[in-house]
């Protein structure tokens, strides 16, 4: 034992040295650019991040594309699209050559299917509801079945010949009978904080279903276990019951149209089929491979103007030229790296070192240097966000409008943005950012001490007297949101006279507390999904998943829900208006600033162009050599 | 030593156990989930997402669900990384940063040692004090700021390093420095103490007595001894180094693990975070073992038991 | 009755016997033991950097204590006109507090309530200690204050006061977070260590399961219980504030280390005659440990306590990162320190808001450090007789 | 001879009718030893191996032997500071062998010991009035004025300045430690002491200064000591009787004046040769038996004599089985002898 | 360079130790000479400075906080304390070799014994290691241990106590020395390994002609080995004679009270010992005088003012007192 020792540890130390050394080197791709995190997956599905996106969007393609300036939605797989006037139905047709990277053409039933999953509720898609909008697709993905409608139950039974991750054999019929009944309010969405729970009475009972398939009552019931021989009285074991996919107004007449009937008249749904979470997938793919391993770089199947060559963990994601994709001559880059950088100081080095063409992002300390240096490639330019401060109008006194009021015209929202945020920002006073076509926003009153005393002084306060001393802004771990906090802290006590604590939280715990309205005011921020008033506005409804505030107001509600409903764009728009004038008037949130984006990108990247949505497609873009070739010598 | 290894086993597999139980109750009881983002989801939505993860079930019977599969050494897919098993994860991330970790330990190795025994041979006099000095900026000074004034320094004004990134050896110089520095300098310490308490036995003395230079001395005779304190302090911070730092593999755009230990603590990413746990636990383990068994190997007197 | 005859003389000589033992210990107590901590005292008083590290330290704590008075501006009185203003030797005397004067308007009841809103403004909510001293202040350099003589950081607050008050909080943290974990830690330690056998394999077990659940785990469960409502309303009813339970967290993670040490050493010192020898006197186990051991310990436990101090500095810096910890507008120098990392970029380099705190904590570390050594040599018994 | 192994719990009696202080009835203390590569084939140190002896009321018991021989886990043992594998000890009448802590406190008031080492025996961070004031404080006795005035008493008994009360071990010399020992352990009024290498520690010219002290407490309090040492000479000087042990048995014991006169055992007629005598006239008269080897290892399982390997005189006899501790008053484990 | 009379000479070597009380004089003022094959005794108690003298004059005093304050100490006719660390480093071993009280921690528990054996005669007398190794298995047989081909490969933890100082006088012993000095080689031995190693060495001395100087606090041992005797009292030699004289008449106050204050195995003398009062002094607060004066019962007042110089007394060796101790004690016979 003794005598081996030693010449184990030169063995392991010289094998761990071999392994060091050992690992590849990859020539640096095309263009590399500051991917900020890890992307959760490339289904395009079942995620929701910017980074995301731009990974996703390189590799897939949906029904149309953005342009690169504007955002307005220009021919994707689409080449053309038709819609009714009543703005319900939408007839695309799909070029005919569109491919995927296995070089089989791309076709409308590739559209059903990815919507299909993408609906389906064992995709556990997050992002689901942007096709709510279609008829029939809420029910479908939310599993909510009625009596006396028809429904789709797939078994355990697997079809013959299936590929290994195919869906069990389906089977439609008419639900006739539910034991015991469903709950009444079936339309109603569950009181979200049950939901936290991961046990909700309603989720252990069993039901026992009676289909009416080709005139035969069938029987069916859930087990815990697929292999669970039937009850004698049971029924058969199902692994989905489903309200019919093809109530789902999605269809496929021939294999290049695709018809999409909508609820009600969306002026953004064309938009939003450009949004990646609606990009298709290629279903052999999907169905040879489970997830996550059509994931992986030798399964994928994709339709994008790239291809996935590699990837390492928060290293890199390699995209290659995809040579099937229709538009291929206008792509520029053989590869491109998405890297995964999350701090921006080391994304700023290495874009200052040359070894990225682009980041999305610089740390704020940075950004007054950078700006006076009056540089070619740091532009910030508006972002379709805000930021602002959520109030838990649920805690008093902040359930008092007076002080609610008080506490937003106590902010002097130009000091924030000229002294903290420093890149640019405008100002907030109102919750729908700027640059929106054809929408006025609702304003809410600016900084003003005296009538912010005169308010809280109404309110019950005067000069901050008797005003609780517990108050606390909750902000999540970021150094920007703690100076904001900080400098808001001050305001309110020069301004108001009260005080109010700051409290740090980690994010999981602070997105925990301020969905279960543990908090008293919270930073918050909201990107547009889409680029219209609604993705801001339908957040505030009374009971709104993401409203979390407390705040609720009936005629606020009729007027999202009216503006859904109105088809023309300009009483649309004013309904929007309306409903924001009211939520800037009782301020349960209190908007602070408009997000800019503070991207950096190479002066010899051409084809690259700052938006709103800072969505920045790869069709199109190039580098010039012969500049890249100085600004590389420069740096020598 | 057979008896000795089932034994050290044994006691691994039960205390792998109870960190799993502990970090599985702790994990569950902390609020926020891994499906917690900043968009609140329709509860529909949410319900289904649970399901898929099997966050519906109870609680004991996710524990025993995993528990199996950890025991079949399935420890299931990251909820946030989706596209990979954790197994997959680790093999990925666990060469990065014991690689870099190997630099860095031979960095604090070569480095430590040599200042600590110079240090010692010249006791109390200026280059001890100078190194001891330094050794104390080393523990005192946060890595983070040694890799800030390094990258600008050797990145900026004098360009001989990359920023950051992954996959070339020049890549792994500044990383590793800024990760094996602090422990430098804790070896550097501890080298000293070590050997000026070897030092002042007697059977230096002997050594002398017999003619002996003093290098003879220090390398044959002083440092074995010496070595103890350095490695039982190694072996936890091995597995420490090996297993990555957050702060270095951020600064340095590093695809190890470090940055997954903290990450997946605070997004919540269950699967992820007690793969980890577990590996670190095995290592540190593991560690112990080898530092245990190297005591023996150093000290001839040492047993194992 | 003869019993009590046959001891009457010997009660008597023992009363004689005791009258000359109650002068003898009038005399004795003339003379005092040098007891190890003293002797280790006046080696330590031959260790130059040693006794210059107390100094520092003691001078440090002095002024932190002292810093209510000290003619300082506002270390949260945001002033965003001068964010990021480098440090200037410029306006380096100049009024800073509404302190009552002949010149102003007002009575004087007015003017000293103006001049305790502008404290309120200035240094937020005081204690009675804070307000003595600042009055202190007042009388001694009135309403003048030093400038900016180290700069100001993002939103214009002077950071050489920020430094001064984030003193206060960091040494207290620092200090009583670690004596926590001291507690703790030598109290498991020792009964670990002395106990021995299947207990002490148990409780060390115990340990090493703690060593690997990473502690992130622990300070987010922790948080998440204690900001809870109901146990927040509970812990303000009872007087428990952030730091309170900050300090417990830390003596919540930082005792494994030191349990580990004192039950090494409490091993080594069991076998000891002096422990035999309480033992042939029928010394309860707990009276060993605590009476016999303990003590012995100090010299170990004093050097890891200088070593554990920067730690737990930094540490709470860390924590506030995750939401525990110091709370703006308080300031402390872990604070300080990681608003200093943001400023190191290749664009721009805020060097004072790196330099000043770095310096403020590295001769705080430095003179913990060489104290701590300098102590570690006064204590050891093997260097007594050299 | 009585046999007591009739009447195991029953209070030992001696012949003359009277019950010695302290009674040892076949002591055993075995360690085990974990070995081998499974931890499995534990071998065991028979540290002391079946000791017997008594020490009556005011009398010095000397016990000698070489180091390893089991002297000091004899009397370890007897203080139930380890505790014992086997056998009895009878203290005042009352069997204390492996007493439990609170059982055994009792008896630890009349029954002390002190210690070789004067510097790691007194607690380091106590002052002498402390050290000296815990036991009483342990046993509740005295008040704390009295208590206090106690402990200048027993400064003075042991022939230390009562002024010093108030200083810490460190400031005084071995010697004067060792006296700080002794006061220790006189302080709760024991009646028999067990004196452990009590002088092996010190300087020469400072071991007379504690022997004496010894002699004339024990002449002044009616003390009874176990001396253990390994010092030939010294446990000569103060023993009124010895006894000599080897390898965790007590092969010879018997009147001092007796013993040293004519010893009877191979082993202890080897260990009186070695011992040299400071007079070179003396020395060079002297016919030495030198034994060789060493000591075997105690694990060793032994059927035989435990000399046997080292004796001049054993033969197969001596190898097969182990010879008993007979006689009455001089007593010898020695088929030979 | 003519070879000197004498092995050894050392003419008043002092060494002095920078403590947290002030200078120690471990050593002041020590003056004596070794002969070959002669045994020269050195007898004191703890602090008297008799291990410090002899480590002084190899260079092995700690320094700091030690350091040789003046003297000379002359081998073959060579001062060791002005020789190059180069040039000590090869007497040190091969022309004196030392060992030590306590072979449990003189011994590296490190290095195997053939390690630390075969380096010696590999430096010193340029063995190969094949060589060196048959040497050592030589000299370990020599001092008498069992199979020492196969023992030579283990580490000393597996020796026993005098198995180990066995070794150490093998290791000690294998350049065949000059001079070899023995630091309390037997006060951590039991009596009966004392008396095999003291025999060992006796044999040695005998067969290689190697001066002994023999540093004991152990009066029998003197008596049983030494042919002359230093008695040493804080640092200073207070009497110097052959040893039977010494025992015999004892010319200094210490040594008297030394002798009489040891139990005998011998002899049951009186009931109490004659214990030399009072304590050891202070290294660091010596006087003007005596520094045995506190102790001494025939203490005079010129003791307290002036140090006693070592003069030749009647027995044949010095002795440093101001009185005439036989005398002395023969007046405080008569009068008791």
């Amino acid at each position: 034992m003794r005598s081996v020792f030693p010449y184990l540890a030169l063995a392991g130390l010289l094998g761990a040295i071999g392994w060091a050394v050992s690992f590849g080197t990859l020539p640096p791709a095309d263009f590399s650019f500051c991917n900020e995190s890890e992307i959760k997956t490339i289904d395009p599905a079942i995620v929701t991040g910017q980074p995301e996106g731009r990974v996703i969007r390189g590799l897939f393609e949906g029904l149309v594309n953005w342009h690169p300036e504007d955002l307005h939605p220009i021919p994707g797989v689409a080449d053309r699209w038709t819609i009714s006037d009543d703005r319900l139905t939408y007839r695309f047709h799909i070029r005919p050559d569109a491919q995927w990277s296995d070089g089989s053409p791309v076709t409308s039933e590739d559209f059903v299917y990815s919507f299909r999953r993408f609906l389906h509720p064992a995709t556990g898609a997050e992002y689901a509801y942007q096709l709510h909008y279609v008829r029939g697709a809420r029910d479908f993905n939310h599993a909510r079945v009625k009596v006396g409608e028809s429904v789709e139950i797939e078994l355990y039974k697997r079809p013959e010949n299936a590929l290994p991750d195919a869906p069990g054999v389906i089977v439609r019929g008419r639900l006739v009978d539910v034991e015991p009944p469903l709950p009444d309010n079936n339309d109603e969405p569950a009181d979200d904080h049950a939901v936290e729970e991961s046990e909700s009475e309603a989720d252990d009972i069993k039901r026992t279903y009676t289909v009416e398939i080709d005139g035969r009552m069938r029987r069916f019931r859930q087990r815990e276990d697929e292999r669970a021989e039937p009850s004698p009285d049971g029924g058969e074991n199902y692994r989905w019951l489903l309200p019919d996919f093809e109530e789902v107004a999605i269809r496929a007449p021939d294999p290049a149209t695709l018809i999409i009937e909508l609820e009600n008249p969306t002026p953004y749904f064309l938009t939003l089929t450009g949004f990646y979470p609606l990009f298709p997938v290629n279903r052999e793919c999907v169905e040879t491979h489970p997830f996550p391993s059509w994931t992986k770089p030798e399964n994928l199947v994709c339709n994008g103007p790239y291809i996935l060559e590699s990837r390492r963990i928060r290293d890199r994601v390699r995209l290659r030229k995809n040579p099937y994709y229709w538009d291929r001559d206008n792509i520029h880059f053989e590869t491109v790296d998405a890297l995964a950088i999350e701090s921006l100081t080391t994304a700023l080095n290495m874009y200052l070192t040359g070894q990225l063409d682009y980041i999305p992002q610089v740390p704020a300390t940075v950004v007054p240097t950078l700006l006076e240096q009056d540089r070619v490639d740091f532009n910030p330019t508006p972002y379709l966000g805000t930021y602002y401060y959520r109030i838990n109008t649920t805690r008093p006194p902040l359930d008092n409008p007076l002080v609610r009021r008080a506490l937003s015209r106590a902010i002097d929202r130009e000091e924030i943005v000229t002294r903290v945020t420093r890149a640019g920002q405008l100002p907030g006073h109102s919750f729908v950012p700027p640059g929106l076509a054809g929408y006025e926003q609702a304003l809410c009153e600016g900084y003003d001490p005296e009538e912010a005393k005169r308010l809280l002084a109404e309110a019950g306060y005067p000069g901050g007297r008797g005003f609780p001393a517990n108050l606390e802004i909750m902000y999540n771990t970021h150094e920007m949101h703690k100076s904001i906090a900080e400098l808001i802290q001050s305001q309110w006590k020069r301004v108001l006279g009260i005080d109010v604590k700051l409290q740090n939280q980690e994010w999981a715990a602070y997105l925990s507390h301020q969905r279960q309205l543990q908090y008293s005011v919270c930073r918050a921020a909201w990107i547009g999904d889409y680029p219209d008033p609604n993705t801001f506005l339908d957040m505030f409804v009374s009971d709104g998943a993401n409203n979390q505030t407390g705040w609720g107001n009936a005629e606020y509600d009729r007027l999202i829900e009216a503006a859904a409903r109105e088809a023309e764009p300009e009483a649309r728009m004013a309904l929007l208006h309306d409903a924001e004038e009211i939520l800037m008037d009782e301020l349960p949130i209190i908007p602070v600033y408009y997000y800019v984006s503070t991207f950096m990108v190479k002066p010899y990247v051409e084809g690259f162009y700052p938006n709103i949505q800072d969505v920045h497609p790869l069709q199109g873009m190039r580098i010039d050599t012969d500049k890249k070739r100085l600004a590389i010598e420069s740096l020598r | 030593m057979i008896g000795f290894l089932v034994r050290r086993l044994g006691w691994m597999i039960i205390t792998l156990w109870v960190v799993f139980t502990i970090s599985f109750a702790l994990m569950r009881s902390v609020p926020g989930g891994p499906l917690s983002s900043e968009r609140a989801l329709e509860p529909e939505i949410e319900k289904n997402i649970r399901a898929r993860y099997h966050l519906d079930e109870p609680l004991m019977k996710q524990y025993l669900r995993e528990l199996g599969n950890t025991l079949q050494g399935d420890l299931g897919y990251s909820f946030k990384l989706a596209d990979f098993s954790v197994n997959e994860i680790i093999a990925q991330g666990f060469p990065i940063s014991a690689t870099l970790g190997i630099v860095a330990l031979g960095v604090a190795l070569s480095i430590g040692l040599t200042a600590g025994i110079v240090s010692a041979i010249r006791r109390q006099s200026l280059i001890d004090v100078t190194l001891m000095s330094l050794a104390t900026v080393g523990i005192a000074l946060p890595n983070f700021v040694v890799a800030g004034i390094l990258i600008i320094l050797l990145v900026f004004l004098w360009p001989v390093f990359p920023a950051a990134g992954w996959g070339n050896l020049s890549q792994l110089v500044l990383p590793g420095f800024c990760l094996g520095l602090p422990y430098a300098a804790y070896v550097a310490r501890l080298a000293r103490t070590g050997l000026l308490d070897v030092l002042s036995q007697d059977y230096i003395r002997t050594a002398r007595a017999k003619g002996l230079r003093t290098p003879t001395v220090i390398l044959r005779h002083a440092l074995k001894g010496a070595m103890l304190p350095v490695v039982s302090f190694m072996g936890p911070a091995i597995a420490g180094i090996l297993t990555g730092s957050l702060v270095v593999e951020q600064i340095f755009a590093i695809p190890g693990l470090g940055v997954h230990f903290i990450q997946a603590a605070t997004q919540r990413d269950y699967t992820l975070a007690m793969g980890l746990v577990l590996l670190y636990t095995t290592l540190l383990y593991t560690m112990n073992l080898l530092v245990d068994v190297s005591y023996v190997y150093l000290d001839p007197r040492a047993k194992l038991e | 009755m003869s019993e009590a005859k046959s001891e009457l003389p010997s009660q008597r000589a023992a009363a004689d016997d005791l009258q000359r033992y109650e002068q003898l210990w009038a005399e004795a107590r003339q003379v005092h033991g040098v007891s190890l901590g003293r002797d280790a005292w006046r080696r330590l008083r031959r260790n130059p950097s040693a006794m210059l590290s107390l100094t520092i330290l003691v001078v440090l704590s002095i002024l932190a204590f002292l810093t209510p008075a000290l003619p300082l501006q506002s270390p949260r009185q945001v002033e965003t006109l001068r964010s990021f203003a480098e440090p200037t030797s410029e306006h380096f005397w100049a009024p800073h507090l509404q302190t009552p004067s002949a010149q102003a308007e007002g009575t004087n009841d007015e003017q000293w309530a103006a001049f305790w809103r502008d404290v309120d403004l200035k240094f937020g909510k005081l204690d009675a200690i804070e307000k003595l001293l600042l009055q202190a202040r007042v009388a001694v350099f009135g309403p003048y204050a030093i400038g900016s003589i180290c700069g100001t950081d993002e939103l214009g607050r002077d950071l050489l006061s920020r430094l001064f008050w984030g003193a206060r909080v960091s040494l207290i943290v620092g200090v009583v977070a670690t004596l926590v974990s001291l507690v703790i830690g030598v109290s498991y330690g020792a009964i670990s260590g002395y106990m021995g056998g299947r207990v002490d394999n148990i409780m060390m077990r115990l340990v090493d399961v703690m060593y690997s659940i990473p502690f992130i785990f622990v300070v987010i469960f922790i948080i998440s219980i204690l900001s809870e409502d109901s146990i927040k309303a509970w812990l303000i009813d009872h007087g428990i504030d952030r730091i309170t339970i900050f300090f417990f967290l830390v003596g919540a993670i930082y005792w494994l280390t030191m349990a580990r040490v004192v039950r090494g050493q409490v091993i080594s010192l069991k076998h000891e005659q002096f422990v035999e020898a309480a033992r042939t006197l029928g010394a309860g186990r707990m009276r060993i440990v605590f009476r016999h051991l303990v003590p012995n310990l100090f010299s170990v436990i004093i050097v890891y306590l200088t070593l554990t101090i920067p730690r737990v500095m930094l540490f709470e810096a860390f924590l506030s990162f995750l939401g525990l910890g110091v709370e703006p507008p308080d300031v402390s120098w872990g604070l300080l320190a990681n608003e200093g990392v943001r400023v190191i970029t290749p664009v721009k380099i805020y060097w004072w808001l790196v330099v000043f705190p770095g310096i403020a904590l590295g001769v705080t570390l430095f003179a913990l450090n060489f104290f701590g050594d300098g102590l570690r040599d006064a204590l050891d018994p093997k260097l007594k007789n050299r | 001879m009585p046999d007591a192994s009739t009447t195991p719990h029953a209070a030992p009696v001696e012949s003359n009718g009277t019950s010695p202080l302290l009674d040892v009835r076949d002591l055993q203390v075995h360690f085990p030893v974990r070995s081998g590569w499974l931890g499995s084939n534990n071998a065991v140190v028979r540290a002391v191996d079946g000791v017997s002896f008594s020490v009556g009321a005011g009398e010095t018991l000397g016990l000698v032997g070489e180091s390893g021989c089991g002297k000091s886990t004899t009397a370890r043992a007897i203080l139930n500071l380890i505790p014992p594998t086997g056998g009895e000890v009878y203290f005042e009448g009352q069997q204390i062998a492996g007493l439990s802590e609170a059982a055994m406190r009792p008896y630890r008031q009349r029954l002390q010991m002190i210690f070789q080492d004067p510097y790691a025996s007194l607690n380091p961070r106590m002052t002498v009035g402390r050290i000296l004031s815990e036991p009483m404080r342990i046993f509740r006795l005295h008040d704390s004025r009295r208590r206090r005035l106690e402990v200048l008493r027993l400064l003075d008994i042991v022939g230390l300045n009562p002024r010093f009360v108030n200083r810490y071990p460190h400031e005084f010399s071995g010697g004067q430690r060792q006296r700080i020992g002794v006061a220790r352990a006189l302080a709760v009024n024991p009646r028999l002491i067990i004196c452990d290498e009590p002088v092996s520690a010190l300087d020469v010219s400072i071991q007379a200064q504690v022997i004496n002290l010894l002699v004339d407490l024990q002449q002044q309090l009616g003390l009874a000591y176990l001396f253990i040492a390994h010092d030939l000479s010294v446990v000569r000087h103060i023993s009124d009787r010895v006894a000599v042990m080897y390898l965790g048995n007590i092969v010879e014991i018997a009147e001092a004046q007796t013993l040293y006169r004519a010893p009877k055992h191979p082993y202890t007629q080897a260990l009186l040769s070695a011992v040299p005598i400071p007079d070179p006239k003396v020395e060079r008269q002297r016919k030495r038996i030198v034994l060789e080897g060493e000591v075997p290892s105690p694990t060793k399982v032994r059927i035989g004599c435990p000399f046997a390997d080292r004796c001049p005189l054993a033969d197969n006899d001596c190898r097969m089985s182990a010879p008993p501790l007979v006689g009455t008053d001089h007593r010898v484990a020695c088929f030979k002898a | 360079m003519t070879e000197s009379p004498r092995l050894l000479e050392v003419r008043d070597l002092a060494v002095y130790f920078k403590t947290d009380e002030g200078i120690v004089r471990a050593v002041d003022g020590v003056s004596f000479d070794v002969d070959r094959g002669e045994t020269l005794g050195i007898v004191g108690e703890s602090g008297s400075g008799k291990s410090v003298t002899n480590l002084a004059m190899l260079g092995l005093v700690p320094q700091p906080p030690g350091w040789v304050e003046r003297g000379a100490a002359r081998f073959r006719g060579d001062d060791l304390l002005k020789m190059s660390e180069r040039k000590l480093c090869g007497i040190r071993g091969r022309r004196v070799a030392m060992i030590f009280q306590d072979p449990m921690t003189s011994l590296n528990p490190f290095l195997t014994i053939a390690d630390q054996m075969t380096e010696m005669t590999r430096l010193h007398l340029g063995h190969t290691r094949r060589q060196a190794l048959s040497h050592a298995i030589g000299m370990l047989e020599r001092v008498g241990i069992a199979s020492p081909a196969d023992r030579i490969a283990d580490y000393p933890h597996q020796f026993s106590g005098g198995m180990r100082q066995r070794v150490m006088i093998a290791m000690a012993l294998s350049c065949h020395p000059d001079l070899l000095i023995a630091d309390e080689p037997t006060t951590a031995l039991d009596v009966t390994i004392q008396a095999q190693i003291l025999e060992l060495l006796q044999e040695f001395q005998r067969e290689q002609d190697t001066a002994i100087i023999m540093i004991t606090h152990d009066l029998g041992v003197i008596a049983n080995i030494c042919h002359r005797v230093n008695v040493m009292y804080a640092g200073k030699i207070v009497e110097e004679a052959d040893v039977a004289s010494l025992f015999a008449s004892p010319r200094h106050p210490y040594t008297l009270g030394l002798l009489s204050s040891i139990p005998r195995l011998d002899e049951r003398g009186a009931e109490r010992l004659t214990p030399i009062s009072g304590q050891p002094p202070d290294l660091a607060n010596l006087d003007n005088g005596c520094s045995f004066r506190a102790r001494c019962r025939y203490a005079i007042e010129r003791c307290a003012n002036e140090i006693p110089e070592l003069r030749m007394v009647s027995h044949g060796g010095q002795a440093a007192c101001h009185v005439d101790v036989a005398e002395a004690a023969g007046q405080e016979k008569a009068h008791a």
